[in-house]
């Protein structure tokens, strides 16, 4: 073990989701292996390439980044850092490979397709909602996919998006929300870091308000409204990634994980089966086999998914 | 004046230095209560500061305050004010934005509670009309008139009980009959035991209302408080001026000190008629606006060579006649000729490529810009001829503004120090350099001696003068009858935005006066006083 | 209807409270900037101090002191040491964005979001649907009740209002502006942990790095917008938050038909709009030039 | 001469009591205050390639802060640069979209003036509307910049998007070599010479042109130059327009420059530092340059701190705020400091 490895992230921490659990299993790690880590917030994309560039001036054995965003910056730079290794969460694969990246491919969106399936299953009026941190393609994608679940099963209900054009607002958050629910709908999935909050505060103030997170921090928040979660387990795939890092066979490459690896999972929640409104914990329990069997066929492909980048 | 009584202020040893500049040095003065006093100086001699040490609003780098015989704290406003002395500011101090009321209100002494806008209005409106000041209680300061203004000033000042009353220079903006109601006013306070102290410029004020004068110059105590009785107008001026006194001409110093100036220079007169005029107002109306009275027909021509004097009420249109003439007043008929050219729809560059000249009401508003430079304030003219991308060298302009401003007289230390650091005499002499230039064809001139000492005054008489020498024509403003009836050709009165009526000399200030005023009874009472303050 | 309500004072409040500071420094004579600083380290103490001392008063008091604390430090750097108001307040509004972030990420080792135990007071369930609101909102309507007493109705607030138009008149009046800028910056700090403790914790009961998100701007604009007037610049902060809900129900309605982004743009083209017909009702241009050179003499 | 020394000597000894507070900060906090300090100095200009960093950062700015400056000399609060700098971008981005393929000779200079034409637009309706029917310019600016990241938004994740991949990427398409101004690291000879015209240019209008006099004069007393026969809408509508082209003439250079396309949110706060270095910098030209340069050593610290110092964002973030709280403070203990006695009001 020893030197370096850095994780830059392009969310800002405090998010109580993907970046906050990267650094935790980050700091973990670096305490089992002993090596020296850094947790560097990249905000802005005009700085990506100095940050790798400083990081890889330093002598980082290992850098992992997040986001299709990095992308340019990784192809530019691993070619000259070549004792660095560099790990990109959440990225399509990089065309022709390089021998010191890997790149790993998530596919929330699958996850956002199974919520719908189970909103429209679990909502008494067939309103779902959907609110995001600012529409950004893949953010466009996750409420498409939302969206086709829900209609897959009720071709009646109705998703409606909204934006609160921040990943740091949960004020607006909840004000969206509550109008949300004010307008009749019941389910709402989130997909705005740290403005989820204000997501399920809303949800928290009415009984029978359901809310789709992404973390299991988040059931402390909702202990009766936070239904399930379209989980995403960064934290993990760091942990996995850079754990095979640090062995000496290490190869670059494209990895897809997902769905049914365990990096991406719709699980309902323990916490609501127990404390939730005994009607929906209920309806809850019996459609979950629907849903179990909908995800093998996601798996074995006999569901088809449409991805679609455009709202 | 008798030994006994204690002084109403006394002041001892008192220097106050603005960084390197002494505006007072060691002077000691003391004032005996229940006269009124005057102060004279130069512009810059260190009046204005004096008044503010006195108030409070100046901390004296040495000396000591005395009030009532009680040495005060120096630099706190709260202190003097309770011992009674109140200051009324030479530009005045009220917030722009405030009401009359609120004005009245906020520097009331005491913590005043909660009030309504209702007993706001009772409480002052009663002030004010014990004082004779009449106006709408709830207007805006920033609406009114200057007139009314320094009446709210004074009615502020006196809101609390005070002693000793200092009003500074508080004649430069007034009209004759309200000289004469200020004055007025002051006689009542001293009836009622308060010390006045006015800091004035004119000669004649001074021995008009006076009971004794103090001379500063150059932040020195010359004298006083002398008693008027034993003062002669001359002898005064001789102490103002200093040394300069030798320079004045013997009929500006006739001016300064209130005597008639000869008139009638017919041959020049008659000679004049003959020109062609340079400036033409053809049956003028104006759109009303916020600022002023409208313009309603008038008809005005100005020949070259001639100072062309306009008397009136201040507020009958002579701002909007600026305006008009300066192409930033909508007219709504009639037409402005200049130097033959029919100009009535061009913008002011147009106008001033002819030839035209302004110098304008505000000195520190419109005319200056007080947190510029000298140089650029003085460039401003010159630069707006050429086309805006033209490449200048402020190092050459600055060398040209050095040179100009010498020639004015200008007193300065550079001319990148800021146009606010410079005394009004000074200040103006600025405008001067830079609106009357050699191309100068017509010069408005808006009450161009406001505020000035009586050098200075002289000194832009002079100018005016030699400009219409030299075949200027001159539009002289001003609400200074003598001033007017001195150095005018011909003087026009203006009343509610027409012209009442024209006038050569030698003058009759009755019927100029009955011009001013016209259909107005309520004015005729003061007519008589309009001559008051000439002795 | 109620909802609707109820909404609206929700996210109208906090916008309020800080506007009121920023009326009340920009009448003494201060552009406040600062106010977003302050007011996310309102929010933050509020949340911690509940989670500290298991009290909500002690959670407001220390709130409120580290507030006229973050305040006091803008004052004195600009008035004794003379610093550019615009810059120090940018700079102040960095220092409690930044410093509250530290503070969570040294206390609880990581940036997540803190969540008290309680928040702010509720009516409670005696007031049907308007329960849920917090004492803040309805002390609102009081507190700019008692803003424009003070800064309209009491000889206090003319001289204020001197200080800040007119510096020279107020100093002639005996009145000390540098003084009632501190008075004026301490008394906006106070407004300002209000503000925050009601966006942290009236309805969300948690402190979330960065939750200001630019309202201490928007109330900076509200008060451009409502001319430094208590009363005004509350309804122009009611105005924010209006525009802002409909803003939502504009994304809910037509978010299918119309890109997101636009729709997202709205609250800001009707801020405009709003500004530019309360300018044209004002008097136009003319209106607008101030008395930028009425200096200190 | 002596006064600027002075003012120079005054904000870096402000400065450094800023930084000195920060460690003060840090060192209770846990962290390792003098590695900081260290790695500031390392980070903005002592480890090799820190000086090109610096600049890299501070060209753009400059570019944008001298058009800030001209605004505000003329007496507009316009803090829509950040805006203007995107809506510039934008433009250019479009133009290299529409004109893909073309000699690099027409795309180049048609890129750039789209992009100064996007920045003036976006500066023309505030100052219109300023200037027509006296709207407030602060807030419509503001409003402006809320504006530009949606359309940013918008248009990276839709019009303009980068369809490669999964098409998961809201930035736009990169831009080819050829229609490159630098690589990556910013710094080109190009580059330079851009900022190096422009602060010639503006230096010259500012200091040695009729409209730097009179613009500047308006801003102080719009009333004087009106009596002057100045036309102000004319002189107010130029500084809009000149300071959002210049705006936009930065957002151009970083797109064709180190970033090679747009990406939603880029450079978020290069509009408010460009305000702060303005400001800093009194609005002079020349002073803007300097100042422009010190706070591109502190983006460039600021990105080398996390990584060699182990600080955490909100420790930059602190950084840079103690330095814009103090970095203007001339409270005169330091003129009396410096003339060692010599008494001074
Ligand atoms: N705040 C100041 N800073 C620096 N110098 C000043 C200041 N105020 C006044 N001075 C200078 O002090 C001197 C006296 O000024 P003061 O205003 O007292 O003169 P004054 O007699 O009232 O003149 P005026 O007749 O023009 O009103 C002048 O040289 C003036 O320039
Ligand atoms: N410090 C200040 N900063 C900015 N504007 C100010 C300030 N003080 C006063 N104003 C301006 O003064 C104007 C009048 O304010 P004021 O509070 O007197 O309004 P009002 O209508 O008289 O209020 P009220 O009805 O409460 O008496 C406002 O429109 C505002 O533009
Ligand atoms: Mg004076
Ligand atoms: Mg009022």
């Amino acid at each position: 073990a020893g030197g370096l490895v850095a994780l830059v992230h392009t969310q800002a921490a405090g998010d109580n989701g993907p970046v906050d659990s990267m650094i935790s299993k980050l700091k973990q790690l670096a305490g089992e292996q002993g090596f020296e880590y850094r947790a560097v917030y990249a905000q802005d994309p005009a700085t990506y390439e100095t940050v790798f560039r400083t990081l890889g001036d330093a002598g980082a054995t290992i850098i992992v980044s997040t986001f299709n965003e990095v992308a340019e910056p990784f192809k530019a730079l691993a070619p000259s850092y070549p004792n660095t290794k560099w790990i990109q969460l959440f990225g399509d694969p990089i065309e022709p490979t390089l021998p010191n990246v890997v790149t790993v491919s998530y596919d929330y969106y699958l996850g956002c397709y199974l919520s719908g399936m189970f909103a429209a299953k679990v909502s008494k009026t067939g309103k779902i909602g959907y609110i995001g941190g600012v529409s950004l393609p893949p953010l466009n994608a996750d409420f498409n996919a939302l969206k086709a679940g829900a209609l897959a099963v009720n071709p009646n209900a109705t998703v409606t998006a909204a934006f609160a054009g921040s990943f740091q607002d949960p004020a607006k958050g909840q004000e969206i929300a509550t109008q949300m629910y004010n307008d009749g709908i019941d389910y709402i999935q989130t997909d705005s870091a740290a403005t989820d909050g204000g997501i399920i505060a809303a949800a928290n103030e009415k009984e029978g308000r359901m809310v789709s997170a992404i973390s299991p921090a988040q059931y402390k928040l909702g202990p009766k409204s936070v239904i399930a979660l379209v989980a995403l387990d960064f934290g993990q795939s760091l942990y996995n990634e850079v754990t095979k890092a640090l062995a000496a066979d290490w190869k670059g490459g494209h990895f897809n994980t997902g769905l049914g690896t365990g990096v991406i999972e719709f699980v309902s929640s323990p916490t609501f089966a127990e404390q939730g409104p005994a009607d929906l914990s209920g309806k809850a329990k019996e459609v979950w086999a629907d849903i179990e069997a909908a995800k093998k066929g996601i798996l074995d492909g006999s569901v088809k998914v449409p991805f679609n980048t455009t709202l | 004046m008798s030994n006994i009584q204690t002084p109403a202020l006394t002041c001892q040893d008192v220097t106050v230095k603005y960084g390197e500049v002494t505006a007072l040095s060691g002077v000691s003065v003391s004032f005996t209560p229940g006269l009124i006093h005057a102060v004279v100086g130069q512009n810059g001699a260190g009046k204005t500061t004096f008044a503010r040490v006195a108030s409070g609003l100046v901390q004296p780098t040495t000396g000591a305050v005395e009030i009532q015989g009680r040495e005060i704290r120096t630099g706190h406003v709260n202190d003097s004010r309770e011992a009674g002395v109140e200051l009324v500011h030479q530009s005045f101090a009220l917030p722009p934005s405030f009401t009359v009321a609120e004005a009245m209100e906020f520097g009331a002494p005491g913590k005043g509670g909660i009030y309504s806008r209702k007993s706001l209005l009772a409480k002052w409106n009663e002030h004010l009309r014990s004082l004779d000041v009449q106006v709408d209680i709830s207007r805006r300061i920033r609406d009114l008139p200057v007139e009314t203004q320094q009446g709210i000033e004074i009615a502020r000042a006196l809101v609390t009980d005070a002693r000793v009353l200092i009003l500074d220079e508080p004649t430069a903006v007034l009209s004759p009959s309200g000289i004469e109601m200020l004055f007025a006013r002051v006689r009542r306070l001293k009836e009622r035991g308060v010390t006045v102290i006015l800091i004035l410029h004119k000669i004649r004020e001074v021995l008009g209302i006076a009971d004794t004068v103090t001379v500063l110059r150059g932040g020195k105590l010359i004298d006083g408080p002398i008693s008027c009785a034993d003062i002669s107008a001359d002898k005064l001026a001789g102490m103002i001026v200093g040394e300069a006194a030798r320079n004045l001409s013997q009929e500006d110093r006739d001016a300064l000190v209130g005597a008639r100036a000869a008139h009638g220079d017919d041959a020049a007169n008659a000679a004049r008629n003959g020109l062609p005029p340079v400036l033409t107002l053809k049956s003028v109306s104006t759109r009303p606006d916020s600022e002023g009275a409208p313009l309603e027909d008038v008809d005005l021509l100005l020949r070259p060579g001639e100072i062309l004097g306009v008397a009136g009420v201040e507020g009958n249109g002579q701002k909007t006649l600026v305006r008009a003439i300066a192409s930033l007043a909508d007219l709504s008929a009639g037409t402005v000729t200049l130097a033959g050219q029919e100009v009535s729809g061009k913008p002011l560059a147009a106008r001033r490529a002819l030839g035209l000249r302004i110098i304008p009401f505000e000195r520190n508003v419109e005319g200056l810009s007080l947190t510029s430079s000298l140089w650029e304030n003085w460039s401003a003219r010159e630069l707006l001829q050429g086309p805006l991308l033209k490449i200048v060298n402020p190092a050459k302009i600055r060398e040209f503004c050095d040179k100009a401003l010498k020639n004015w007289s200008v007193h300065y230390h550079s001319s990148a120090q800021k146009a606010g650091s410079l005394s009004g005499g000074n200040a103006q002499k600025v405008i001067l350099a830079r609106e009357v230039d050699p191309d100068a064809k017509v010069i408005i001139a808006a009450q161009p001696t406001r505020g000035l000492d009586i050098g200075a005054t002289a000194f832009v008489w002079q100018s005016l003068r030699a400009a219409r020498d030299r075949g200027a024509a001159i539009l002289l403003i001003s609400s200074d009858l003598d001033e007017l009836f001195d150095i005018s050709d011909r003087v026009v009165v203006m009343l509610s935005g027409k012209v009442a009526g024209e006038f050569s000399a030698p003058y009759d200030i009755q019927s100029v006066g009955a011009a001013m005023t016209g259909a107005r009874a309520d004015m005729t009472p003061v007519m008589p006083a309009m001559t008051g303050a000439r002795q | 209807m109620n909802d609707i309500i109820i909404a609206i004072l929700r996210s109208g409040t906090p916008l309020i409270y800080v506007t009121l500071a920023g009326v009340i420094a920009q009448r003494a004579g201060v552009w406040n900037l600062g106010l977003e600083g302050i007011m996310i380290i309102g929010a933050c103490a509020t949340i911690l101090g509940i989670m500290m001392t298991n009290s909500f008063v002690m959670a407001i008091v220390i709130a409120m002191a580290l507030c006229v604390l973050a305040s006091v430090l803008l004052w004195f750097v600009i008035e004794k040491l003379k610093a550019n108001p615009i810059i120090a307040g940018l700079g102040l509004t960095g220092l409690g964005i930044g410093g509250t972030a530290l503070a969570v990420e040294a206390i609880f080792g990581s940036q997540a979001t803190v969540s008290a135990p309680f928040g702010v007071p509720k009516l409670g369930p005696a007031f049907g649907s308007y329960g849920v609101l917090s004492i803040f909102v309805v002390a609102m309507p009081f507190v700019v009740f008692g803003m424009w007493v003070l800064l309209r109705r009491t000889r206090f607030g003319l001289q204020l209002a001197a200080c800040g138009e007119h510096p020279f008149a107020a100093r002639s009046v005996g009145a000390n502006p540098a003084r009632m800028r501190l008075i004026a910056l301490a008394i906006g700090g106070v407004l300002c942990a209000i503000g925050g403790a009601e966006l942290a914790g009236g309805s969300l009961q948690f402190f979330a790095q960065g939750m200001t998100s630019g309202r201490g701007f928007m109330a900076f604009a509200a008060v451009i917008f409502g001319a430094a007037h208590p009363v005004g610049a509350t309804f122009a902060a009611l105005f924010f938050a209006v525009v802002g809900a409909l803003g939502i129900r504009a994304q809910l309605m037509f978010g299918d038909k119309v890109p997101h982004d636009l729709l997202q743009a709205l609250p800001y083209l009707a801020t405009i709009f709003g500004v530019w017909l309360s300018g044209k009702l004002r008097g136009g241009a003319k209106a607008a030039g101030t008395f930028a050179e009425l200096k200190d003499q | 001469m002596k006064d600027r020394i002075l003012s120079i000597i005054r904000s870096l000894i402000f400065v450094a009591f800023a930084l000195v507070l920060c460690a003060a900060v840090f060192q209770f906090a846990g962290y390792n205050a003098p590695l900081m300090l260290g790695s500031i100095a390392d980070g903005a200009f002592l480890r090799p390639g820190a000086m090109e960093q610096s600049l890299r950062w501070a060209l753009p700015l400059f570019i944008t802060a001298v058009g800030v400056g001209i605004s505000f000399r003329a007496g507009f609060f316009n803090i829509g640069a950040q805006g203007q700098f995107y809506v510039g971008a934008i433009f250019a981005a479009f133009a290299a979209e529409w004109l893909k393929g073309g000699p690099a000779f027409v795309v180049i200079p048609a890129c750039f003036i789209a992009g100064m034409i996007g920045g003036a637009l976006w500066a023309l309706w505030p100052g219109l509307l300023k200037l027509r029917s006296g709207t407030d310019e602060v807030i419509t600016t503001l409003m402006g910049n809320f504006l530009a990241s949606l359309l940013l938004v918008y248009v990276t994740s839709g019009p303009l998007k980068d369809p490669s991949g999964s098409g998961q990427q809201a930035s736009s398409r990169p831009l080819d070599a050829a229609y490159r101004i630098s690589n990556s690291l910013g710094l080109s000879p190009t580059i330079i010479a851009i900022a190096v015209v422009v602060g010639i240019v503006m230096w010259l209008l500012v200091n040695r042109t009729a409209f730097g006099v009179l613009a500047s004069l308006a801003g102080r007393n719009g009333t004087m130059v009106q009596w002057q026969g100045a036309k102000l809408w004319q002189l107010g509508l130029s500084s809009f327009i000149i300071s959002g082209a210049l705006a936009g003439l930065a957002g151009t250079i970083e797109l064709m420059g180190p970033n090679g396309r747009i990406a939603s949110g880029f450079l978020p706060t290069h509009g408010f530092t460009a305000i702060l270095i303005a400001l800093v910098a009194n609005l002079s030209v020349v002073g803007t340059a300097v100042v422009a340069i010190f706070f591109g050593g502190l983006a460039s610290a600021a990105l080398y701190l996390p990584i060699m110092a182990g600080l955490p964002a909100a420790a930059i973030d602190i950084i840079n705020a103690a330095i814009a709280l103090f970095i203007t403070a001339r409270s005169n203990f330091v003129e009396k400091f410096l003339r060692l006695g010599g008494r001074s009001q």
